[in-house]
């Protein structure tokens, strides 16, 4: 396999560079530098506190970064919104309200009437449209499918997952890993924060390894090949 | 610049003590109200000095609002410089002189609205980003201090003059008193933020605040006022002496003001200096990451003297 | 600019369906009205002579305890699960979700107020002397005065500690031109004694300054992280 | 005239109230100079 740091894929579609994010005295990020390719699926490893999370938020730009630029499609985060989707680890869902209304209600803020983009979704993540269960009353799995048929209601050109798999049985996480895979497959850029890596070995076409609020080396494999200078070696599962 | 600050304090100091010794001792004792009268050389500066802040305060936290992007900032410098054309020229219009309340001339109004309009362009020069919502703390603070000491000031002189302390009808004192809330909330809200964006929200806050002024002022005016007849451009009746004193004591009370802004203003810079250090510090706190060390200055070469 | 008000909508109808669902909350805000209305009752004596003059200021500070009350709500639902965040990085304009919040609280506050009032009337035994139809607008115009700043400032206090605290520590400030206002017109019309106009005129220019500025500055609220 | 108390009391309440603030001005200005201290210290 080619190194993917010299021989990109597609063009980069997402730039880092110098990005700090501080909260009082407490530093998530410490100067990020990266690119991320077009069409490539990314998984962010790392600690608790590695800056991961942060990292996503200020991608979405739902956190302004302290110091340095974010560059999507060669627009800020905030102008490119219509080609971004987004999942957290909370649901982002209202616990009252059934899947389908849920998401006819987020299809007006992307402007894009019609039941048919909502139930196209629904089945996309393996669930049933015709659900009338409030989401609160979803198991955790069914809750995190849901919450990923809102990331892309809209047919996002880029997706943020962040812990998609986390309190999710084996099996759901597989089927939304073959969903993932289906998606990079239609061209879509993935980022993916997560920490059961091992679903995605095989699937994803690189691993970034953060540490400290720094990206600390970028692998095809799961297993680091090297460690980066100065860098200790990550306690990694 | 340094060696501005004892210069000028001297000087203050001395002003203080002629502007003392000129109310105490110089300015005629009032026919009706006897010594006590005297405590205006006190309350009424100390007053038009807050408003002063205040108004400062609004038009740095507009700027600061404004120059989040390009955009707004040129639309807000022409709705200013409209408002100061429209303001200079409006009041010698015939039909817009007769509106004019008594003892207020159309020159003084246009000439306010130069200040104004000019005030603005000013702080806009001198002041950039940051600076201007360091600006902002100060005067709001500064302000608030000025605003207590009219409050305080107000009721001690209204308790042997009218026989009460507070006249919950009169105009300027209880508007002065909501003036006073309103930026302490300011404040407060500074305080309690948990926001990486307090300086916006606190200019917003600001804004909702002066929008207010004239709102409150017009409630309360239709409660009637108990106060005297306002001391300048009100029906004249002040003795010129006592203006002339006046005036000094608010001159001497503008330059202490002034040194008073200038410390907090010092103050606040460098505690934010200090806090980007140390924020730069738990940047580079573990040890062995290749990090941004070696582009980093500390900022705190200036400020540790 | 069609799609500004389709969200606005969109907005308000999924806000009244979740209140409904959930009518516990509901019920206590009534509950909870109801109980400011009885204390009231209990510390102003409902019999004395001049409560006409009084009763004007009673019942708006009731109001507003009522309306703070719902307003700490208001954003509570959008933090739970985050909801908020999926708002703030989808496309739609930061205005409508005030806007439909507004409108929703104003309805919500309203029909407090329609509980409340019959009961202040009934206690208070209350009879108009001046024009009372002139009472509707005051309280309509004062009820919004109340919630678009309340909406305004609750989402801003989502921003500090102890938010539900600083709620009436920015709105009340802010509102005191409004509640002088209110207050004097309710009296002026139940005493008959003066015209209320000048202070209508006044509530509906506190109502379109703030308004205004509410919708321009909220984005910079809603993003301020 | 009695009232020449409520005179010496406004100005006495005045310059108490500026002292006041220039004293936690100073206060803070010690706290600050401390903390400067300690950055330079922990280095």
């Amino acid at each position: 396999m080619t190194n993917p740091l010299t021989a990109p894929r597609g063009a980069p579609i997402i730039a880092v560079s110098n990005l700090v994010k501080q909260f009082g005295r407490f530093t998530a990020l410490r100067g990020v530098n990266a690119e991320f390719d077009a069409g490539k699926f990314y998984v962010i490893l790392g600690d608790n506190g590695a800056g991961k999370t942060t990292l996503l938020r200020a991608l979405a730009g739902l956190t302004d970064p302290t110091r340095g630029e974010i560059s999507i499609l060669g627009k800020k985060p905030h102008e490119a919104s219509r080609d971004l989707g987004y999942m957290a680890h909370p649901s982002l869902l209202y616990d009252e309200m059934s899947g389908m209304e849920n998401l006819l209600y987020f299809d007006k803020l992307y402007d894009i009437a019609g039941n048919s983009r909502c139930e196209q979704a629904i089945q996309a993540v393996g669930l049933d449209a015709e659900l009338s269960r409030p989401v609160g009353k979803y198991s955790q799995g069914m809750r995190q499918r849901m919450s990923l048929a809102r990331a892309i209601l809209h047919d996002p050109k880029i997706l943020f997952l962040d812990e998609p798999f986390s309190n999710v049985d084996l099996h759901s996480a597989r089927e939304m890993v073959g969903l993932l895979k289906g998606m990079r497959d239609a061209e879509k850029t993935i980022l993916v924060v997560t920490h059961q890596a091992a679903l995605l070995e095989g699937t994803a076409d690189e691993f970034v390894w953060m540490q400290a609020g720094q990206i600390v080396d970028r692998t095809n494999h799961l297993a680091r090949g090297h460690l980066a200078p100065g860098d200790a070696p990550a306690g990694e599962p | 610049m340094k060696r501005a600050f004892p210069i000028l304090a001297v000087l203050t100091a001395l002003l203080l003590v002629y502007a003392f010794y000129q109310a105490l001792w110089v300015a005629p004792t009032d026919a009706l109200q006897g010594e006590v009268y005297r405590i205006i050389y006190y309350h009424v500066p100390s007053a038009w000095t807050a408003f002063l802040l205040f108004f400062i305060n609004f038009i740095a936290s507009v700027q600061y609002l404004a120059n989040a992007r390009p955009s707004t900032a040129r639309a807000a410098r022409w709705i200013v410089i409209a408002i100061g054309i429209i303001g200079f020229v409006a009041p010698f219009i015939p039909q817009v002189k007769q509106q004019l309340p008594t003892g207020m001339y159309p020159s003084s109004v246009a000439t306010t609205f130069l200040i104004i309009t000019g005030l603005y362009f000013v702080i806009g020069k001198y002041f950039v980003d940051q600076d201007l919502d360091v600006l902002a703390v100060t005067t709001a603070e500064v302000g608030v201090v000025f605003c207590s000491i009219v409050l305080v000031t107000g009721p001690i002189w209204a308790r042997p003059v009218w026989g009460i302390w507070w006249a919950p009808g009169d105009i300027r004192l209880t508007s002065t008193l909501v003036l006073w809330l309103i930026y302490v909330s300011y404040l407060v809200l500074r305080r309690f933020s948990d926001s990486a964006q307090t300086q916006k929200l606190a200019a917003v806050l600001a804004v909702f605040g002066a929008l207010d002024v004239p709102l409150v002022y017009f409630s309360i005016w239709f409660f009637r006022t108990q106060h005297p007849q306002p001391v300048i451009g009100g029906g004249g009746s002040m003795d010129p002496r006592m203006l002339h004193v006046l005036l000094i004591s608010w001159m001497a009370f503008l330059c202490f003001a002034f040194l008073v802004c200038w410390s907090r203003y010092r103050l606040e810079k460098l505690s934010r200096e200090v806090e980007e250090a140390e924020a730069l510090e738990s940047l580079l706190e573990p040890a062995g990451l290749a990090g941004p060390s070696s582009a980093v200055k500390t900022p705190l070469s200036r400020g540790s003297k | 600019m069609r799609s500004f008000w389709s969200i606005a909508l969109a907005t308000l109808t999924k806000d009244i369906r979740l209140e409904w669902r959930s009518k516990d909350a509901l019920n206590a805000m009534l509950f909870f009205s109801l109980l400011v209305v009885v204390i009231f009752v209990f510390s102003f004596d409902p019999l004395a002579e001049e409560s006409r003059h009084i009763v004007g200021g009673l019942v708006w500070v009731a109001f507003l305890f009522a309306a703070v009350v719902a307003l700490n709500q208001t954003w509570a639902r959008e933090l739970r699960n985050q909801v908020l965040d999926a708002y703030r990085v989808s496309p739609a304009p930061a205005n409508a979700l005030f806007l439909a919040k507004a409108i929703g609280n104003f309805i919500l506050v309203s029909l407090l107020e329609a509980l409340m009032a019959p009961l202040f009337v009934i206690f208070y035994n209350l009879r108009v002397l001046g024009p009372a139809w002139q009472l509707i607008p005051v309280a309509l115009l004062g009820t919004w005065a109340l919630v678009v700043n309340g909406t305004f400032f609750a989402a801003m206090s989502l921003r500090t500690r102890s938010r539900e605290l600083m709620l009436p520590l920015l709105l009340f400030p802010v509102s005191i031109p409004a509640v002088i206002s209110m207050v004097a017109a309710t009296t002026s019309i139940l005493t008959g004694d003066d015209p209320a106009h000048f202070y209508i005129v006044l509530l509906l220019s506190y109502d379109v300054v703030f308004s205004t500025a509410c919708l321009a500055l909220f984005e910079t609220v809603l993003q301020a992280e | 005239m009695n009232s020449i108390k409520f005179l010496y009391a406004a100005y006495i309440a005045t310059w108490l109230i500026h002292g006041l603030y220039i004293g936690s001005l100073v206060r803070r200005y010690g706290r600050l100079r401390q903390q400067m201290k300690d950055l330079g210290r922990g280095k």
